[in-house]
């Protein structure tokens, strides 16, 4: 049925060359088409879509609690969840605004004010007078219901001012501060994400704990680098003296000695002579912290990361650039076709 | 396609676009001509090894641990009769690992429909959630198991990057499934997804292009599939000859790309070479170094032990011992090895000719070749046309809509090269354009002009 | 400090330590976060793709605020649709056409885009569901044809110039400078590591010594990123905790002291009655 | 000598709450008591400091607070040691803020150091004259002239009626000028208004992400020194001896740092001993 099979195929490969190629044809349209239209009409089919993400989300969840499974209730609260956020989005506007335009007497009027902006009468009423002619005064944090903000025009309407009650626009009451949903953002949204992120300093600690194995030769380079980089860059490492390092260094090798060898004589010489050795250079040089610079970590860890570190990622870089270029390559001219199903 | 057909399209193409070039190949973004052979050669090459692989001819490929491990994976959890939880991604169809990771879907639906084991496939972007579903249900079909299949396999959580991964944590601990694959584009969450997947003892298996979170797949993980090994999973899970003849492809490519590396190197350096036996090269060089020198021997003639100390080892902290202090007291200036100059060049900040990047040194003998030519300079009436074209291109290329109008109105029944020439004229500052001269008279031109790429 | 932003602090505080509760175990308050958090961000970032894409940069392109009458059959019917929308939604489609800085004549090429958007949703029953092949049949080709070119642009051609590294006229050694060793390092990082990715031949003999010194640099460049990773990880905590000893002040009335004990008394019950009786 | 070997492989597969509950320690107890380890300053902290040392008591110094809660671990810290420093000179203090949320970290800032901790008087010492909407607006109005952006200060009393801003205009009349921003308006704005058209010293502190894209003016002269996030901050604070939320974060990051690569070796020593027990047997 060409509708379904080969229409789709099509459609993919006319816009894959067109965005390929597009960036070779100095037309405007193409040119507008390449460098943002085509991202544009992407972001406004995402956005349609979402609608079926939340129809989907909505549907697991009700029937986890029709046929009552295991935490149920949960699924009950994520629904409740999804129906705040969806309402505070599109059905309560969530944000009243409250302008004053004139006023008779600014006393009586601050009498009213001083409450609503937290400020004693004596500056509420400073602020109103220093209120330029023909302007209006909004009282920064807008009322969650139309009522809220009624009630409080009225009583500065009986006070002898004139004020009215100007709603934020649809639209921009996603982004007003002190909005329903930017309460939602403040107080729900944030905290709980910028929490599962603070999670990955627990998860990156036990991480590498349990990952830093000196297993084989890789995985003590991995570990090497890491410890290097980590103590490096953070003030404490500036402290740790190059002499010290250079201590552990004998002791390593000498542990690798005697691995090699075997043999107990080299392994005791290799520590005694590799203390001593260290112990009477540092005596001529009159222990000084970042000498010699090789073991000093700061200067080491920039080291590690300008060259070594640069090389591996430019080799992981070019061989991704490679890979997709080539899959892309492959479902423009349709040799791939199983993300839909063919 | 068969062969024949395929090699006539091909000519066809060619001869016509030769046609258009020879034409004077108008509304061609020329800045962007390296870009556009290179994705002919590029795609040529790829194109080429997959007819190759199509007609049959046998191609080996090296094992791929982690790829190997996928079946095992799924068979293990088959015995504990535990799900396969799969995780495409956290981005949308709009980029490409996550369209790759649901093509890797699609086989691995294969063999969770073979073995019988139950999948779980938490998305956290509808377009995935379709198009996971429309690869699953294929290879279900195709393994002759529809019955199996329910749309709820594959199954929507949040677009939030952190409220998903919370409900996958969620799905882990709750249903412990004995296989993780994480196949896609991943940020931050990676580590909590591979950490939870550790924690509940499952076989983890990840796959993904994202280089900052390759590490903590690699530290968390049973195996993965580092950059382009994940996109050449498809073709070793499928064994498709078109897929494998692909990836053969690529390995050509690595081939031409490291000599392209070695050529420019190699390029790069005679360059340097032949600009080092320009006279230019020679006096700025003495220049510099006297001047290099008298600085650091005022500096330590009169500066205290402590500072002579610092700047010749580079070090911040002071030396302890006493004997070391007398020492750098009596040093003469005139006795200092040259790698001692070198380091009291850098904190006096007066680098010797060698200290200063390849670049600057590069730039400076083309400005000082400029002005010592400077009549040359100003009479090469040919360069300085193609100057003022490329400069009243380049602010055509930035206008907006009703500045170039303004000019089509000024300059009417204009082509385009000359619009671009009387706007050039306008606006070029000759300064900028001296060290590019220079390098025009150079006998080999820098590599990195060759491949300007923008 | 008004009631709605003490109330506020109370619920993130609840919110932030029933997540921390997770590294515990895995509890109820978790389960309560983690529920709540996807929840409430899938209705979130419904109603920011809405009201920041489809209705200012789809609608807003569709019908932008026409400068003066509008005048031919076109135009009047093409504005009588919107006004026909604005009276089943008036706040999406607020009359005298939506002025979000798309000029003042409709882009008609976005119906598009709009129809692919329709069709998505009417994917959703089963019969019609090949409808979305076709949005995804135009994500996928986008996708391809951009990222093709950007990715062979920066990550191939532009990580080749880089790596074009000199070796003439520079010091041999020095650990911070260029230098002739320093440049060697990541000339031959680079090939040894591109060579890993080879895959028409088995890493074996000679070649497997040359994809071995590959591997070693990319493990260098793993630990080095990870060690990295660490300072940022642990200044996020950092921030976390410094918000939660905020809320725990006077003017929040003690958030965070109040509702850490209480949870922690009703987590200590719960371990234990769980012993007996495996809660959900 | 076996049984110290038991301990350490028993210990070795240690279960992972241990390490979060080390982890969790490590990063609070430096911010109830900063350990103020030895913190090496670099070159633009100490330029900041410097050109702030230069200040004599009476003095007039504009700071603008342009963040908020998102980047406060980042940028607040600086505000309080700044703030400290100038207090401790006697400087007189005057505040302006771009962003809504920078009057909030503003107050509580002024509240910790001025009021609590130096006793300042308000009106005399130090002046908050709050957000104003407009970015570059705001900042072109009060090179002209003040009164025409404040009419009015944060708390409603008129300009006229406070003391420290007789004789006060226009920035020009200010003697020092540092923008803690961390975006849109800020530091850049701020330069390119105010700094560069009247010549006033300025520094800046900023996000750690955004140094670098600040940097070239810092280069160029235009800006005096610059405080690069959480470790700039840390840096100012051991500069002018008060250990502050900066110092103990850089404590809680080293002291954490240290405890990962502890539990990294003794990780590998429980596995050696490990390794070794499984070869023996």
């Amino acid at each position: 049925m060409f509708m379904k099979r080969q229409l789709p195929i099509a459609i993919a490969a006319t816009i894959g060359f067109l965005t390929l190629f597009g960036w070779f044809v100095d037309e405007p349209v193409i040119k507008s088409f390449v460098d943002d239209d085509a991202t544009q009409w992407f972001d406004i089919l995402a956005s349609f879509a979402m609608f079926l993400g939340a129809l989907n989300l909505l549907k697991m969840q009700a029937i986890k609690i029709i046929k009552q499974q295991k935490g149920w209730q949960y699924a009950a609260l994520a629904i409740v969840g999804f129906t705040f956020s969806f309402t505070a989005g599109f059905i309560l506007l969530g944000s009243y605004n409250v302008e004053i335009s004139q006023y008779d007497d600014p006393a009586k009027v601050a009498t009213v004010l001083a409450s609503e902006i937290n400020l004693d009468e004596k500056s509420t009423e400073n602020i109103l007078i220093a209120m330029p002619e023909g302007d209006t005064y909004t009282i920064d944090t807008p009322y969650f219901t139309k009522k809220g903000a009624d009630n409080v025009v009225e009583q500065i309407n009986a006070a002898g001012g004139t004020a009215n009650m100007r709603a934020t626009e649809w639209g921009a009451h996603i982004s007003t501060r002190g909005s329903l949903f930017n309460w939602m953002f403040r107080f729900i949204f944030t905290p709980l994400s910028a929490t599962m992120f603070a999670l990955l300093a627990f998860f990156v600690a036990s991480a590498s704990y349990r990952a830093f194995k000196i297993r084989n030769f890789e995985a003590t380079l991995l570990l090497i680098s890491g410890i290097i980089i980590m103590l490096g860059r953070v003030p404490i490492g500036g402290n740790i003296s190059a002499w010290f390092i250079l201590y552990i260094v004998v002791l390593a090798l000498s542990a690798g000695v005697n691995t090699w060898f075997k043999n107990r004589t080299y392994t005791f010489a290799a520590v005694v002579g590799g203390l001593l050795a260290v112990t009477i250079a540092g005596f001529i040089m009159g222990w000084p912290v970042d000498q010699p610079a090789i073991f000093y970590l700061p200067v080491l860890q920039d080291w590690i990361y300008n060259n070594p570190n640069v090389a591996g990622a430019r080799a992981i870089m070019i061989g991704i650039g490679l890979g997709i270029f080539a899959t892309s390559i492959r479902y423009i001219l349709g040799i791939e076709k199983s993300y839909i199903g063919e | 396609m068969k062969d024949k057909q395929f090699w006539s399209v091909a000519g066809i193409i060619f001869v016509l676009f030769m046609i258009y070039w020879f034409a004077g190949h108008p509304f061609f973004v020329s800045e962007r001509g390296v870009m556009f052979w290179s994705i002919l050669v590029v795609g040529g090459v790829l194109i080429y090894s997959t007819r190759m692989a199509k007609r049959g001819e046998k191609i080996t490929l090296r094992s791929i641990p982690g790829l190997k491990a996928v079946e095992e994976a799924v068979g293990r959890s088959t015995e504990m009769g535990k799900p396969v939880l799969y995780v495409p991604g956290i981005m949308d169809m709009d980029q490409v690992e996550t369209v790759a990771g649901v093509v890797v879907l699609g086989h691995v639906a294969k063999m969770t429909a073979r073995y019988e084991t139950s999948l779980n496939v938490p998305v956290s972007r509808a377009i995935v959630m379709k198009a996971a579903r429309e690869s699953c249900r294929e290879s279900y079909l195709l393994e002759g198991r529809p019955d199996l299949f329910h749309d709820d396999m594959v199954h929507y959580l949040t677009d939030d990057q952190f409220a998903y991964a919370a409900g996958v944590n969620g799905i882990m601990i709750r249903e412990e499934p004995a296989a993780c694959l994480y196949m896609g584009k991943f940020y931050a969450e990676s580590l909590l997804l591979a950490e939870t997947g550790n924690s509940i003892g499952a076989i983890q298996i990840a796959g993904t292009a994202s280089p900052s979170q390759i590490p903590f797949f690699v530290t968390a993980c049973d195996y993965t599939l580092i950059g382009e090994e994940f996109f050449a999973a498809s073709a070793y899970l499928s064994q498709d000859p078109e897929l494998i003849g692909g990836v053969k492809g690529q390995d050509y490519l690595k081939i031409l790309f490291t000599s392209v590396l070695l050529l420019s190197v190699l390029l790069f350096s005679m360059n340097i070479f032949e600009q080092q036996r320009s006279d230019e090269w020679k006096d700025l060089k003495q220049k510099t170094n006297l001047s290099a020198e008298k600085s650091i021997a005022d500096f330590w003639n009169n500066a205290d032990p402590i500072s002579r100390y610092r700047a010749v080892n580079r070090s911040v902290s002071e030396p302890s011992a006493e004997h070391i202090l007398n020492k750098y007291k009596n040093i003469a200036y005139s006795d200092l090895s040259k790698r001692q100059k070198n380091n009291i060049a850098f904190t006096t900040g007066t680098p010797f000719w060698i200290q200063l990047p390849v670049d600057n040194r590069m730039e400076i003998v083309n400005q000082t070749f400029t002005d010592n030519n400077q009549s040359g300079y100003d009479t090469d009436a040919e360069f300085r046309q193609l100057e003022i074209v490329k400069e009243g291109k380049n602010k055509w290329n930035q206008m907006g809509e009703d500045e170039r109008e303004e000019y089509q109105v000024k300059f009417p029944e204009m082509n385009r090269e000359d619009l671009y020439a009387e706007i050039g004229k306008e606006t070029i500052e000759w300064e900028d354009h001296e060290v590019a001269w220079a390098i025009n008279q150079r006998s080999i031109p820098v590599i990195k002009n060759i491949l300007m790429v923008q | 400090m008004n009631g709605s932003e003490i109330f506020g602090a109370w619920v993130a505080v609840f919110l932030t330590l029933g997540i921390f509760s997770y590294l515990y175990k895995d509890n109820p308050f978790y389960k309560i976060a983690e529920h709540v958090f996807v929840g409430v961000s899938a209705g979130y970032w419904m109603a920011m793709a809405f009201w920041t894409q489809v209705q200012p940069n789809l609608f807003g392109r569709l019908w932008p605020t026409p400068d003066g009458e509008i005048s031919g059959f076109l135009m009047k019917s093409w504005y009588g649709i919107y006004n026909f929308f604005g009276f089943i939604l008036p706040s999406v489609f607020p009359d005298g056409g939506i002025d979000k800085g798309h000029g003042h004549d409709p882009h008609f090429m976005y119906i598009l885009p709009f129809a692919l958007g329709i069709m998505m949703l009417l994917s959703v029953s089963s019969k019609l569901s090949w409808l979305a092949r076709l949005g995804i049949a135009y994500t996928v080709g986008m996708a391809a044809g951009l990222r093709a070119y950007a990715f062979l642009n920066s990550n191939v051609l532009g990580q080749i110039k880089g790596s074009a590294v000199s070796f003439v006229d520079m010091p041999f050694f020095s650990l911070t400078g260029v230098s002739i060793f320093n440049n060697l390092i990541i000339l031959v990082g680079t090939i040894t590591g591109l060579l890993y990715f080879y895959f028409s031949k088995e890493h074996t003999g000679h070649f497997g010594k040359v994809t071995r010194v590959g591997i070693y640099f990319l493990m260098i460049s793993f630990g080095a990123s990870f060690g990295f990773a660490v300072m940022g990880r642990i200044s996020l905590l950092i921030g976390r905790f410094t918000n939660l000893i905020t809320y725990g002040g006077p003017t929040y009335h003690y958030a965070s002291i109040w509702v850490l004990l209480i949870m922690i008394v009703l987590l200590a019950v719960w371990t234990f009655k769980g012993d007996k009786k495996v809660a959900s | 000598m076996e049984k110290f070997l038991d301990f350490i492989v028993r210990a070795g597969s240690l279960d992972r709450r241990y390490i979060f509950l080390v982890i969790a320690l490590v990063v609070i107890l430096p911010l109830f008591f900063p350990l103020g380890l030895p913190i090496r300053p670099t070159t633009s902290s100490q330029d900041v400091y410097n050109a702030v040392d230069k200040l004599e008591a009476g003095d007039k110094a504009l700071i603008s607070f342009e963040y908020g809660p998102s980047t406060k671990p980042e940028i607040h810290p600086m505000a309080v040691a700044l703030l400290r420093h100038l207090f401790q000179k006697d400087v007189k203090v005057y505040i302006t803020c771009l962003w809504p949320d920078g009057q909030f970290m503003a107050m509580e800032a002024l509240e910790q150091v001025a009021v609590k901790q130096y006793k300042k008087t308000y009106g005399e010492d130090y002046v908050l004259l709050g957000y104003r909407p407009g970015a570059e607006a705001v900042i072109k109005g009060l090179v002209s002239n003040i009164r025409k952006v404040f009419t009015v200060d944060a708390n409603g009393d008129f300009l006229d009626d406070i003391p420290m801003m007789v004789g006060v205009n226009q920035v020009a009349d200010f003697d020092y000028l540092f923008s803690a921003s961390a975006g849109y308006p800020g530091t850049v704005e701020w330069v390119q208004y105010a700094a560069d058209p009247t010549g006033v010293t300025m520094s800046t502190g900023t996000t750690s992400i955004q140094v670098n894209e600040v940097m070239p003016y810092v280069q160029s002269g235009q800006i005096v020194g610059i405080l690069g996030g959480m470790p700039g901050a840390a840096e100012y604070e051991s500069l002018i001896g008060q250990a502050g939320i900066g110092t103990s974060g850089m404590d809680a990051q080293s002291v954490a740092h240290l405890v990962i690569v502890g539990f990294i070796i003794f990780g590998n020593i429980s596995f050696f001993v490990e390794r070794r027990r499984s070869k023996k047997y």
